[in-house]
C-alpha cells in the first residue's frame, strides 16, 4: 500500500468494454490531474476475447504497477483462469462482481480479497442504451474517489459526436452506477490531485518511441506490421506523412531493413520498428549496415519469445539478439528506454547516434512500455538530433572508410559531385574496394570498433539514483519497479543504488566501475528466464563477488515486493 | 571543372579490375551499363546502382557512379529505399539469376507490383557462378554438372519476363550480352520508362556454362513492337522461346511514389497528447 | 623447427596449377606412409585468380600447421602483396624462385629468408606438354627429401585416364625439376616415414562433417549454397543419393531451414549446411524449432564476418550469432569439432545429441578445417547415432510436450495412429495447444531448459590434455596451434594444460569448475576481433583473477609460437 | 478399433475452440477442408497440415490430423520438407494472403515451379487479420482503412491464380469461403491432383473488411472446363475478373520427388576416403 496511489482493474470478455472503460477512468484521471499508468491483457482473439484494463492512479508521477490491485471490477469471468495470475490481489482488496455471472471463481478467490456484488447487467439493461461498463466505471469512480466530473467531460468529449442519444445512455448508466456504489464496502481512495502546473500527456511507449524517432530526424521509415511493435508505425505513418516524410509497409523484414539501407545510404535518416520474429530475419542485414557504416534505427518492441512466443504479453529476452545476434564482429549500438517517457528519450538518442556513429541502432523497448498508456509531465525537449558527418564534394581520391583517429569517416551523400564510391559488405580497404587481406580487415574491424569505444556518451549511458553498498542493477521496463521498490525500501531504513544501463552498447567499462565503486552487493533485476542480462554483465564488467539475482520469464511483470523482499533478506 | 563537357561512357568506368573470367558475358553489360549512361547524359553523382551478390553483382564497383553492393538477394530493397528516400536520383539495380530470382524472388515479384521507377538489369546466365556453378531458377531440368544436382534439378525454370508481367512490371526488355548496343538502348529506354523496369539480360557464364557461347545462334530480335497491353504481352510471352531480344512489354502504370507533404510541424503533431 | 615436419607453401596466380601440385603433395605424402596437412588460399577471382596450397607434411599425425615455411616455390609472383602475410617464412626458409617472374618481390623479401633460381617456365617449355608446376613440384620433393616415386605413382593414378602423353609430359617434367634441385642450397628435410601400418585417410573437414551427418543418421538435407559450407552439401548429395536419403536445393536459406523442420517433424533425421549469412537468415526459424521440439542440425562453416566479410577465409567469429543468436529465451545445442577428424565425430554427435532432446544443434566448423585436406588415421567408429523418443500408438489424451522427470517428452511421428497433435511455435500447454498464460510459459520455459541442462554428454564436452596450474583454454580450430604450442611449451620446461570445449552450449558449469581445479592462471585462445570466446567463458563460467587472452581475427592463423611465447611471459 | 469405420467430417474437427471472430470466412474453411478430408478417406494420422501465422493460419489447431503452425510466411517450405522426406503422407498447406504472399511469397513462386506433391490453401481476405487490419499484396490500391497506409497503398494489387501460372503451378483453383461444398470439392480434386495445387479461397474478414459480405454477389462458377494447357490458362485468367470459381487449370507435370535409392553403403563411401 503506497498511500498516494490505488490500482483498479477492468475485466470482462467480448463486447463488454473493458478496455474502453479503462481508457476513460485514465483519461479522466489525467483530466482530474492526476498521474497513472495503464496496461492491458488481452486474449488471443482478434476481436471479443477476454480483456483486462490494468490501472494505477497516484498523486506523484509513478514508475510500475503495484503489487497488486485495490479495486478489480469484473463485468463477467470469461476465461479468467487464463490471466488471473496478472490479478493479484490483496486480503483488503475488493472484488466487484456482478451476481448474475455467478460466484468468484477459484483462480481469483485464491487471493482471499473482499467481495462485494454489484448488479451491472440489470442496472444496465434497465437504462437505454446503457452498457455495463458505464456502470462498472461510476461505481469504481466513486469507490477510489474520482471525480465523477471528470470522467463526464471526458464523455462528453468522446461521444459528443455521436449523437446526444449515446451521451445520454452513458451518463446515466455512470451515474447508475456511482449511485449502487453508495452502499458498497471502501477501498482505499485517491488523495487529492496535485495543482502542479504540470502539463500532462496521455502517451503509450509506442507512440513515444515514434515521437522519438520524428524528433531525432528520421523522414523514412520502411516496416512491416508485427505485435507489439505495429503502433509505432501506426503512430509514425500519418506523422511521417504530415511533415515531409514517407512510411512504405514492405513486403517482409528483409525488405524492410534493406529499404532502411537504402535510405541511409542516399542520406536520409532512416528507420524501421519490429518484434523478435522480424528483428531474427533483419541481422543478416544489420550486419551489412555494420560493414557498410550505414546509420539506421531498429526499434524492437519486445514479446514473450521464443518463436512466435506470446506476442501480447510482455518480455526482455530480445537482449541476446539485440547485443549478439549478428554473425561476425560487428560492433554495433544496443539502446535501452527505462519508461514510457524514456520511449521518446531513449529513441531520439539513438537515432542521434546512428547517425553519429554511422552505424545501425537497435532500440529495444518492450510490449510492457509499448502498449501502456501513462499520464506525465510534458517531456523536456532534448537536444540530440541526427547530424551525419558527411563528405564535402570533390574530395581528391576520396576514401569513404578513411582511417580516421575517431574511427568515423565523412560519408558522401549520393548527389555529392566527385566522391562516388560503392558501399560494400565485403570486407574492404578505406575507399571500399574488396579487399582480403590481413591488414586491411584488421585494420577496418578495429576502426569500426573503436569509432563506438572512442565516443563520449556522457551521462546518459545509465540511470543512477541514490548511494549505497548494495547496487541493484537493470534495465528497460524492468526499471520502473526497482524505482518503486527502492522508494518502499528507503521507507523501511533499506538504501540501496540503482544502476538502470541506458546504453547496452558499446559497453563502459570505466563508468560502470566508478558507477560500483564502494558496492558490495549488487542485485540484478530481469524479465527472462536465463538470466540474459546477468550473463551479459558478467561477460563485460566486474562485479562484486556477491550478486543476486530477479530474473523471471514475462508475461507477469516483476512486482516491487519481490524487490524489497530479496533487499530485506540481504540485511 | 567549370565547363561541363558531355561524359562518355570511359567516364563511367571505374579503375577497379573486374574479377570475372576472361569471356564472361558481363564484361559486355558493364559496357552497355556505362554506354547508355553516357547517353542518358546524368551527372555521375545522380545515380546509384546497387547491387546483391554474386558474379554479376560486382557490377557497381566497375563503374564511376555511387553504389551499393549489398548482401546476397536484397538488392532491389535497397534500390527501392534509395529511390524512395531521394526520388531525384536515377536508381539502377542489377544482379545474377541466382540472387535476383531465387533467394531475391519475393522482392523481385514484389518490386514488380509496387512499380517504384527504377531500372533493374538481370544478368542470366543459369547458374550461381560465383559459388562455383550450382543449379538457379532458371536452369534447365536435365542440366547435370553441378555436384548439388548431379542428376539435373528435375525442376522447370521460371522464365523471369513472363513472371515480372505477372506481377506487374512496367517495362520489360531481353537482351544478349553477345549484343552490349542493343542492350545499352534497352536500358536507356527502361531508365526513361517510369516505374519498374526489368532489362532481362542472357549473360553467358563461360566457366560453368560453356555450351552458351552457343546462345549467339540463338538470340533473334523482336519484330513486333512492345506490347502495351498486359493481356496481349502474356500471349506473345507464352509462345516466346526465351531467346527474343528488344522491348517485350511497355505498360504505362504510374509509378508508385509517396507524396512529400508539410501538413504540420511537430509540435503539431505533439499537441494531441496533451490532455 | 619442429623437427618431425616440413611446411612448404606453393603459389601462382591463373593457370599456374600450384593448388594440383600442392594435392598432388599431399597424396604423394600419404603414399609414402607420412602424415599431413594442405590449406588453401585463394583470391576473390572463380579463376585464374591467385592461389596458394600451404602443407605441411610430418612423420607423426600434426594438428596444425607450423609457424612459417621450410620452402616457398613460386610458380610466379601475381598479386603476392595480397597474401604474403600467410606467407611468413624464417631466416634459414627457402624461396624458389623463377629468374623469368622478376625478382623477389618486397613483402615476401622481408622476410629475410634465403632465395635461389629455378627456371621452371624455360625447363617446362622444353618439355612437350610440360608445366611449371611439376618442374616445381618436382624440385619440391628432392628438396623436402620425399620419394619422387611416390609421386610418380599418385600422377599415374590421376593422369592415367588423359593418356600417355599426359602422363609422359608430366612425369618428364617432375624429373626435370628433380634433377634441377640438385644443385639448390638445401632445406629440412622429412624423416623416415613411420611405418605404423595405419590406414590413412585424406579428408577434408567439410567432408568429414557431411560423413558426420550420415553416420549419425541424417537422411534428409535441404540447403543453399554458400562459401566455405558447399562442400559439406556436395559431399552430402552423391552420398545421401546412394544411401536412401535426399538432399534438396532450397530457394534460400529461410526454405531450406523450414524444409529442414518440416522432414524432421515428419520423423527423418534432417540437416542443413550453411556460413554466418545464411545462419543469421535461420535463427527465426531455429527459434521455433527450439519451440516445437524439433530435432536438426545446421553445420556452419564459419568465414571471416561482419557481413559478406571474407567469404574465401577463415575466423570464429559466429560463436556469438551461434550462442545467443535467437530471439527470446531458446535453449539450444552448439557443438564444436575441434580438428579436421573430429568434424567428423562432432558432427555426427551432434545428430546424436539433436534427436535425443529434441532441438536444434549447431556445428561450429569453419573454412580453416573445412577446407583444409589432413592425411589422418581412419577414424574409429563412433557409437552415436540418431535415436529419438517416439510416441507409440495410440497413447490416450497425447500431450506432445508433456512435462516428463528428464523434460524429454515422446514424439508422435506423422503415420502413428491417434496421437495426432500440432506443433506450435507460440508458447502452448502440454497439449499444444497455444496458451499466453503465466504458469504454461513458466512450465514449458522450464522444460525446455531443463532437458538439456539435465542430460548426461560424459567426456567429450571438452578435450582436456595435460594437467598444470596453467591452463589454455580454446575452442574449433584454434586447438591445432595450441596442442602444438604446448608440446613446445612442455619441451621448453612449461607445462599448461588444455582445455578445448567441444560443447559450447549448453554449458557445464560443474565440470569446468572441475577441470578448472587447482589452475591459476587462464590463457583463452580464439580467432575473433572482440574476443567473443572469452566473454562467452566470463559469462557462463567462473575464471580464475589471471586471465590472458589471445584473440585475433582472420585470415591469419594464430601461430604456435605466439602461444608459446605468451606462456614463457607468464614465467 | 479394429472395425474401421469409414471417418466423417466431424472425425476431423478437434476440440480447439477457433480464436477466429463470429462469422469470419475461415470457419467455412474449415468445414471445408474437414469434409474433404473425410471424402479422402485416408487415416488422420497420415495427413500433415501445415501454416504459417495469421488468423487463416490457425486452422492446422481446428482440425485432427499431424499439424504445424510454424512462423510466418514459412509454410510451404515445411510443407516441402514434410513430403520430400515422407512421400506417404498427404501433405497440406494453409495460410492468408499475407502469409503467403507478401513474407511468404518466394516460397509460394518456388512451390509453384518445385511442384511437389500437395495442396496450398490461400484464405485470401486481402487484409492482415491478425495484425489488425493493414493491407496485403491482394488488396486494392486504394483501401484506406489502415492506419499504416492511410491513404492507401497506390500499388496494384497480385492476383494470386496468376501469379501461380507464370510461377509453374500445376493445377490451379479458386473458391468462396460462402461456398464451403465447393471449397471440399476443389480441395480433394486438387489432393488427387498430382503436384502442386493452389485452392486459392475468397474467405471474408467481417472484422476489418466487413464489405467483403457483398462477395456473395461477386462470386459466380466458371462455366468453361478447366485449362490444361499454360497458354490457353493465361488466355483466360487475362479477362478474368477476381470472382470466377472453379478449376481454372490442370496441368500434368510430373511432381519432384528425389527417387530413393541405395546403391552403397555408407562403408562403401568411407572407403574413396582411404588413400
Ligand atoms: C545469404 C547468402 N546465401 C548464400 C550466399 C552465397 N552466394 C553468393 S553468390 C550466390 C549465387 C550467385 O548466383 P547469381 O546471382 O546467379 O550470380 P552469378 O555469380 O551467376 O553472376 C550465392 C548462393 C550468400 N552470399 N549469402
Ligand atoms: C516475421 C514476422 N513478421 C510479422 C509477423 C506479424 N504477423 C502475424 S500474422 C501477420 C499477417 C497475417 O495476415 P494473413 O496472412 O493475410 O492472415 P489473416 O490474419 O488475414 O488470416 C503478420 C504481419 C510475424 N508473426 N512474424
Ligand atoms: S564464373 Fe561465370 S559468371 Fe562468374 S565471372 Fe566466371 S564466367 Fe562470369
Ligand atoms: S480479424 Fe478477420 S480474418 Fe481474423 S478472425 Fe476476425 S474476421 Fe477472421
Ligand atoms: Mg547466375
Ligand atoms: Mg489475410
Amino acid at each position: 500500500m503506497s498511500g498516494y496511489s490505488v490500482s483498479v482493474a477492468l475485466t470482462g470478455s467480448g463486447g463488454a468494454g473493458a478496455m474502453t472503460a479503462g481508457q476513460i477512468l485514465l483519461d479522466a484521471a489525467s483530466k482530474a490531474g492526476f498521474y497513472g499508468l495503464m496496461t492491458r491483457s488481452m486474449g488471443p482473439q482478434i476481436r471479443g476475447g477476454e480483456a483486462a484494463a490494468l490501472l494505477r492512479i497516484s498523486t506523484k508521477p509513478i514508475s510500475s504497477l503495484d503489487d497488486h490491485y485495490d479495486l478489480l471490477v469484473a463485468f463477467d469471468w470469461g476465461n479468467i483462469a487464463r490471466f488471473a495470475a496478472e490479478l493479484p490481489l490483496a486480503a483488503n482488496s475488493l472484488v466487484l462482481t456482478d451476481p448474475e455471472q455467478g460466484e468468484v471463481p477459484e483462480p481469483i478467490a485464491v487471493f482471499g480479497a473482499r467481495a462485494a456484488e454489484l448488479p451491472m447487467k440489470s442496472i444496465a439493461s434497465g437504462i437505454p442504451g446503457g452498457r455495463v461498463n458505464m456502470v462498472g466505471l461510476g461505481a469504481a469512480a466513486v469507490l477510489i474517489g474520482l471525480p465523477l466530473d471528470s470522467i463526464l467531460s471526458v464523455l462528453t468529449a468522446q461521444l459528443g459526436r455521436k449523437g446526444e442519444e449515446v451521451l445520454a445512455a452513458a451518463t446515466a448508466a455512470l451515474r447508475a452506477g456511482a449511485e449502487a456504489a453508495a452502499i458498497l464496502p471502501s477501498v482505499t481512495k485517491l488523495g487529492t490531485a496535485p495543482k502542479d502546473g504540470v502539463v500532462r500527456w496521455n502517451i503509450s511507449g509506442n507512440e513515444a518511441a515514434g515521437l522519438g524517432a520524428l524528433k531525432g530526424g528520421i523522414k523514412f521509415v520502411a516496416a512491416y506490421p508485427i505485435t507489439p511493435g505495429t503502433e509505432v508505425l501506426e503512430w509514425l505513418a500519418p506523422a511521417l506523412d504530415k511533415t515531409g516524410g514517407a512510411l512504405v509497409q514492405a513486403e517482409d523484414e528483409l525488405a524492410s531493413i534493406n529499404m532502411v539501407i537504402g535510405g541511409s545510404f542516399a542520406g536520409i535518416p532512416s528507420a524501421t520498428a519490429t518484434s523478435g520474429p522480424g528483428l531474427a530475419l533483419m541481422t543478416e542485414s544489420l550486419g551489412l549496415a555494420v560493414a557498410s557504416e550505414t546509420p539506421l534505427v531498429v526499434v524492437d518492441v519486445m514479446r514473450g519469445g521464443p518463436s512466435t512466443g506470446i506476442p501480447t504479453k510482455s518480455e526482455q529476452s530480445d537482449l541476446n539478439i539485440a547485443v549478439y545476434g549478428l554473425h561476425g564482429d560487428a560492433p554495433h549500438l544496443v539502446v535501452a528506454p527505462n519508461s514510457i517517457s524514456d520511449c521518446l528519450y531513449a529513441t531520439q538518442w539513438a537515432v542521434y547516434l546512428a547517425e553519429a556513429l554511422q552505424t545501425p541502432a537497435i532500440v529495444l523497448s518492450d510490449q510492457a512500455m509499448g502498449q501502456a498508456r501513462a499520464l506525465i509531465g510534458k517531456p523536456a525537449e532534448s537536444p540530440y538530433v541526427a547530424k551525419r558527418l558527411v563528405a564535402e564534394a570533390n574530395i581528391e581520391n576520396y576514401k569513404r572508410y578513411a582511417l580516421t583517429a575517431s574511427g568515423i569517416s565523412p560519408m558522401a551523400i549520393p548527389g555529392t559531385p566527385g566522391n562516388n564510391y560503392v558501399a560494400d559488405g565485403l570486407e574492404h580497404n578505406e575507399r571500399g574496394t574488396p579487399s582480403s587481406q590481413a591488414s586491411d580487415h584488421q585494420s577496418q574491424l578495429d576502426k569500426r570498433a573503436h569509432k563506438l569505444d572512442a565516443f563520449d556518451y556522457g551521462d546518459l549511458w545509465a540511470d543512477i539514483e541514490g548511494d549505497a553498498e548494495i547496487a541493484v542493477v537493470t534495465w528497460g521496463s524492468a526499471t520502473g519497479p526497482v524505482q518503486e521498490a527502492l522508494l518502499r525500501a528507503k521507507a523501511k531504513g533499506i538504501n540501496a543504488k540503482m544502476i538502470s544501463l541506458r546504453l547496452i552498447l558499446p559497453i563502459q567499462p570505466a563508468k560502470m566501475a566508478a558507477a560500483l565503486k564502494g558496492v558490495k552487493k549488487v542485485l540484478v533485476v530481469e524479465q527472462t528466464h536465463s538470466e540474459q542480462f546477468h550473463k551479459f554483465l558478467r561477460a563485460h564488467y566486474d562485479l562484486p563477488k556477491d550478486v543476486a539475482v530477479i530474473s523471471q520469464p514475462g508475461p507477469l511483470p516483476i512486482r516491487p515486493a519481490e524487490i524489497v523482499n530479496r533487499l530485506a533478506a540481504w540485511k | 571543372m567549370t565547363v561541363q563537357t558531355p561524359l562518355t561512357h570511359q567516364d563511367f568506368k571505374s579503375d577497379v579490375k573486374p574479377i570475372w573470367c576472361p569471356g564472361c558475358g558481363d564484361f559486355s553489360v558493364l559496357s552497355a551499363v556505362t554506354k547508355a549512361l553516357a547517353e542518358l547524359g546524368r551527372p555521375r553523382e545522380d545515380i546509384a546502382f546497387i547491387s546483391g551478390i554474386g558474379c554479376s553483382s560486382r557490377i557497381p564497383a566497375y563503374t564511376k557512379v555511387y553504389g551499393f553492393h549489398g548482401v546476397h538477394g536484397r538488392a532491389l530493397a535497397i534500390a527501392a529505399g534509395v529511390k524512395l528516400a531521394r526520388p531525384d536520383l536515377t536508381v539502377l539495380a542489377a544482379g545474377g539469376d541466382g540472387d535476383g530470382l531465387s533467394i531475391g524472388g519475393n522482392h523481385f515479384m514484389h518490386a514488380c507490383r509496387r512499380n517504384v521507377d527504377m531500372t533493374y538489369i538481370v544478368m542470366d546466365n543459369q547458374v550461381y557462378g560465383m559459388t562455383k556453378g550450382q543449379a538457379s531458377p532458371t536452369t534447365a531440368p536435365d542440366w547435370c554438372n553441378s555436384k548439388l544436382t548431379p542428376e539435373g534439378t528435375g525442376i522447370s525454370p521460371v522464365e523471369p519476363v513472363r513472371l515480372a508481367l505477372a506481377a506487374g512490371a512496367n517495362f520489360i526488355a531481353r537482351g544478349f550480352a553477345g549484343n552490349p548496343n542493343e542492350v545499352a538502348r534497352l536500358i536507356l529506354e527502361g531508365i526513361n520508362h517510369p516505374g519498374f523496369s526489368l532489362i532481362h539480360v542472357l549473360s553467358p557464364c563461360v566457366t560453368y556454362r560453356p555450351e552458351q557461347r552457343d546462345w549467339k545462334q540463338a538470340v533473334h530480335a523482336s519484330d513486333a513492337t512492345p506490347a502495351q497491353l498486359i493481356a496481349e504481352a502474356m500471349h506473345r510471352l507464352a509462345s516466346d522461346d526465351g531467346f527474343t531480344t528488344g522491348v517485350l512489354f511497355a505498360g504505362n502504370r504510374q509509378a508508385f511514389m509517396p507524396p512529400r507533404r508539410n501538413l504540420a510541424t511537430i509540435a503539431d503533431l505533439e499537441r494531441k497528447f496533451a490532455s
